[in-house]
């Protein structure tokens, strides 16, 4: 001492892909055609899957729903960097990382329909549940990491979360923990600029989120969460270093929620349309198709072809969707626990009988 | 009178507290310029500004113990945590804190706070938003646990609540939030807590339920001589309307959304069996959700109480 | 066969467990290098590693949402909160997730978690570190709560906790930690969960205590023709087995330590005298503690029901 | 963008005093020798209570006690910079908090003897009472300082914890919203290196706690908590900052638990002999006797009167305690709620009358 400088921290950030769809080459990630085609048509995918959501919602065929519009390279891009021996630690936005992975979107539709059932992820796939609960879920991951580590398996663990669960106990707890424990987890943040009606501003008085992972002794990176090369290349990176025992890291993808909270919400009482506006135009699906259109590997007969099958893969979730019987009512007795105690025996069978049908 | 919802009663109450004591403020996700995800803090903003209307960052924990603080320096604050479910991780700083500041300081810094909730099913939301655990708040000493059950009593109740010394939690029944109208006039009246209300005369079985579940019990109940009571304060509970009712009619029914369980229906249970056993002509029953977690939409009406279930209950206890 | 104390008897179930499959990992604060504040995880690092023995930062939520990570994961963890007082910033963890997993996700993920937790008064210690608020637990579907009364039921109960394939909530009477010594037997043998176990055969009164109010219970009715049991695990509850008795000696008297209002006791008493009220030769009577917080050591033991208090009552009782 | 550093953080140190007792003139905060004596009388005072209060549990005339030593610095230091009408929302180990601020010793003695009416804040001083719960007191010192700006009183807020503390989820929450809001609070972070058994490299990966402060957009300084003269400079600017309006900061102040966690701990078992007659080394104490009498302000006669002094104050509070009639057992009820209810009342009168005396 006296007075003086004892550390210096910086926060770095990463764009591969501007606006007008061209790419920085020097950092473009070893991708084919074929990965990069693939990438657009789940892009296409989650995005007709939202739309089609939405429109079951006001006629009243699935209940509340969390759009994703506008997200879709965050959760397209850091999910194609995984390995299915990986883990997923969701919240309730991230329908474009559960396709991007396999998740049915018959299943998807389920759960959004107030069916439970829709929650079974497949065998083959490790997504814990869906969690409304604002990043009371990092934890989860930190443990899940833990356990993988003590176990010397190479995976990584991801979980995703918004900007306004940087706010809760929880994610502190949660990343704290998973840098004691250098562990292999990747902590995905998409900032997507509002927590219902809170803007980032309102949240924390930090200028970055990356920024945060100071607090815990590992690295934090933002990413520009339109650019999927950007969100792909980073979380590669990061799964790679957690899979070889780097530890954690942080990446913050820059995003926007461009509709509404929910079926529930209306954004327009808390922020302009210009705001909104401004970001439709760094739309990442546009993007993509900009850059691919410049490499050829994109026409409007293309992406028209795109469109089609996400739209006929939709209609067949909804068919399969509607046509699943309803749960029963003693259902809810299930997955209580593994043996039902003498009195919910009771209540199951003696106050709940099975309804006449 | 104006015809007012739930919503707009709550809303009411809040408006003419602040008009009427600057000491009144409100934190919360949301409760701000958005005037909350159930528009009950709408147009507050407008009027008070972003000194009282609080949009919090989402920390439920620090709402809950930053109203404590706030509390303490002689303010009275009325948090909103946006759904019941969410209020899990402040539960240390309900009981640890909002509840026990008074008695570790003897009474040289109190928690004059308000924690108000939306609560309960039948609303088709997603997991953790119908949610009904009362019965934990009715375990903590130091504090107070209301629910309203309908726009009239809501308005003076939360009045109450907020001129309390002492931490409330306070449910709101969302099922109910724009179910029922009712003439609430606008000033000052306040409905006491700790007094419970007869809502139903009858002699023959006392029913006994809050929230959500009175509106059922009223269906339920007709064609019966049904004494139907809303304690409306759980905590601490009006035992002395509730014991001379049953001492009246000698049937008592205890209806409630939560899990049956641990419930709160327990208590009163215990209580009138032990206190009034020499009155009872039918054992106490309890019409109560079953011990799992409250279903998704598909089948949430299978778990909460219905009118059926209730009225079924009700005819066999009369048959004793 | 060694005579242990009950923290010899937890710890040698954590050893065994640990050396049978190494599945089983421990974690929590000070659990390590410390072998915990009571020492009941001493000898354990330096057997098991600090891979197996894990000191965590001090974060409640996170120990305990971390080993709902390890339980999905396939271990089967063992998480340590330092003083149940302390366990409040982990109820969210415990309700919305570790109880529910099971259930969101429909058994594709389990969690065969042990949460284990120092609780209950009278060792005047520092506020919040004796508490006893199992009942909160007992309102939690998809969880279990276990109370051993001593040294061999310890050891079988934890066995049986750890290998339960669900989330045990295990409070450990901090009174009794050194108070009795009881012969354990080493290796293999688990006393079930759900089983209730009676500790004394009567006739003419039944009195239900668990924990370290078991302990002035057996003083209590000494001279009594008094049957006491002795739940052991309170969710789920062996209602058989109580039932059974209350039917035969017509009298309840259940002793608690928790704070009256809204404790466990009065599920029992409900239950009770619901389903048992055509052999009720008295009115079920709780003995529990005031509706007020713990107070430290000048007043605690005022605060718990006494020998005396709970003698007083079973003779009352008797008197119907 | 596309690859490049966006943001830059320095965490800055202070130390006044070296060990050797020699100041840094150029940062030595404006102090009369009489203040400076001042503090020294508060430095012995507490230790003098310290060790009585050690001797008092050996002798089972109080309960559990968490002993201060080595960290007075800290405390002396921090609570010289603050005005009688700001607010102190202590921890369990600041008792030369309170001495300092002018908390009467047998109302401390009282507390740790299982009284709770030893937490009766004498009505002209504003400290919340001890809270033994870590860390979740951080919010009420927020909460506070919300009040206090909104009735525009320029007072500080300030909040005291250990390092173990800052793993707390309402270490975060609290911090994010002192933040978010600007609000007059400072925080003080005694870190003594150790919680219970785990040390700080257990507790967290950041490489300072000062830094932790860059995850919520404040200043974080880290301070010798061991030299008197820095911790009150650091503090000092701190709490003026505060009641001017420019919002929260952290203090990080390096010091040393040279005792026993508490009375029921025994720390050999988890760290080395070494370590701590390391520390010792670094007395707070001894350095400010070595500073003073290198000023000519310090002799053994004069430190001999001060411990005199000290003694005596201490004597007069234990025997204040023991002479201070045991709490009714109806005062349990007495603080509650302001009224009880009508249950509560019977308990009172009728399960637990007053004892026969
Ligand atoms: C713990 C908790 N508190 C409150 C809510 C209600 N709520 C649902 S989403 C949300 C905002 C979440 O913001 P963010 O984390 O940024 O995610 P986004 O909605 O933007 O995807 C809130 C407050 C909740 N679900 N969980
Ligand atoms: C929330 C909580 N968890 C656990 C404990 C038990 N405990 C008491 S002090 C302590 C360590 C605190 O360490 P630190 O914050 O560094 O303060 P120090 O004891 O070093 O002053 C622990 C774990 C507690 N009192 N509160
Ligand atoms: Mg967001
Ligand atoms: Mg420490």
């Amino acid at each position: 001492m006296p007075e003086e400088t004892i550390a210096t921290f910086t926060v770095r950030s990463l764009r591969i892909l501007d606006e007008r769809g061209k790419a920085d080459e020097a950092l473009m990630p070893p991708l084919s055609e074929a990965d990069i085609r693939q990438m657009y048509e789940l892009l296409v995918l989650t995005r007709t899957y939202d739309e089609r959501a939405l429109a079951l919602q006001r006629e009243g065929r699935i209940g509340t729903y969390p759009p994703v519009k506008g997200q879709e390279a965050v959760q397209v891009g850091s999910a194609c960097a995984l390995f299915p021996t990986d883990w997923v630690v969701p919240s309730f936005r991230e329908m474009g990382v559960h396709f991007t992975l396999g998740y049915p979107l018959d299943l998807m539709f389920r759960y959004w329909a107030g069916d439970e059932r829709g929650l079974v992820t497949p065998a083959n796939l490790n997504i814990l549940p869906i969690c409304v609960s604002v990043g009371t879920h990092i934890p989860h991951a930190v443990g899940i990491a833990m356990a993988a580590k003590y176990r010397r398996d190479p995976v990584a663990v991801v979980a995703y979360f918004g900007d306004g669960a940087t706010s809760k106990g929880d994610f502190h707890e949660g990343f704290n923990m998973a840098g004691v424990f250098q562990l292999p987890v990747v902590f995905i943040c998409q900032n997507n600029q509002w927590a219902i009606s809170i803007p980032l501003k309102g949240q924390t008085a930090s200028r970055t989120l990356a920024q945060k992972a100071i607090a815990y002794g590992f690295d934090g990176v933002q990413v520009d969460g339109n650019d999927v090369f950007a969100v792909y290349r980073a979380t590669k990176d990061a799964v790679e270093k957690a899979r070889s025992g780097g530890g954690p890291t942080f990446i913050e993808c820059l995003t926007y929620r461009v509709a509404d909270h929910t079926t529930s919400d209306d954004a327009s009482r808390y922020r302009s349309p210009e705001e909104v506006a401004a970001w439709r135009e760094k739309d990442p699906i546009l993007r993509l198709e900009r850059y691919m259109s410049g490499r050829g590997l994109w026409d409007e007969g293309y992406g028209a072809e795109v469109k089609r099958k996400a739209t006929r893969a939709v209609d067949e979730a909804v068919k399969a969707m509607e046509s699943a019987a309803p749960p029963e009512p003693g259902e809810m007795f299930e997955h209580v626990s593994a043996t039902l105690g003498q009195r919910q025996e009771k209540q199951r069978f003696v106050d709940h009988p099975p309804a006449p049908s | 009178m104006p015809q007012l919802n739930m919503v707009q009663a709550i809303n009411l109450a809040l408006r003419e507290e602040m008009e009427r004591d600057d000491r009144v403020v409100l934190l919360g996700e949301d409760v701000g310029k958005d005037g909350g995800v159930f528009r009950v803090t709408e147009g507050l903003f407008d009027r008070f500004g972003a000194e009282r209307l609080i949009d919090t960052p989402l920390s439920e924990s620090a709402i809950v113990g930053a109203a404590v603080g706030m509390a303490v320096y002689g303010l009275l604050p009325v948090a909103e945590i946006q759904f019941m479910g969410f209020v899990y991780s402040a539960f240390d700083q309900i009981f640890a804190h909002a509840a026990r500041l008074r008695s570790r300081s003897r009474s040289r810094f109190t928690v004059p706070l308000v924690v108000r909730a939306p609560y309960g099913g039948g609303i088709k939301a997603p997991e953790l938003h119908e949610e009904s655990t009362e019965a934990f708040f009715c375990h903590m000493p130091g504090v107070k646990v209301v629910i309203p059950s309908g726009p009239y009593v809501a308005k003076g109740l939360l009045v109450s609540a907020i001129r309390d010394p002492d931490p409330v939690i306070f449910l709101e029944p969302t099922r109910l939030y724009r179910l029922i109208k009712e003439e609430v006039p606008e000033g000052e009246y306040a409905v006491p807590l700790g007094k419970a209300r007869i809502v139903r005369e009858g002699s023959k079985v006392t029913v006994v339920a809050w929230g959500s579940m009175l509106e059922r019990v009223m269906k339920a109940v007709e064609g019966y001589d049904a004494e139907v009571i809303d304690p409306l304060t759980l905590s601490p509970f009006d035992w002395e309307t509730l014991l001379a009712s049953v001492r009246e009619t000698g049937r008592l029914v205890i209806v409630h959304e939560a899990q049956f369980t641990g419930g709160f229906g327990a208590e009163i249970a215990a209580t009138v069996a032990q206190e009034a056993i020499l009155y009872l002509r039918a054992p106490v029953v309890r019409v109560a959700s079953p011990d799992v977690h409250v279903p998704l939409a598909k089948l949430v009406e299978h778990y909460l109480p219905s009118v059926e279930r209730i009225r079924g209950t009700v005819d066999e206890v009369m048959k004793y």
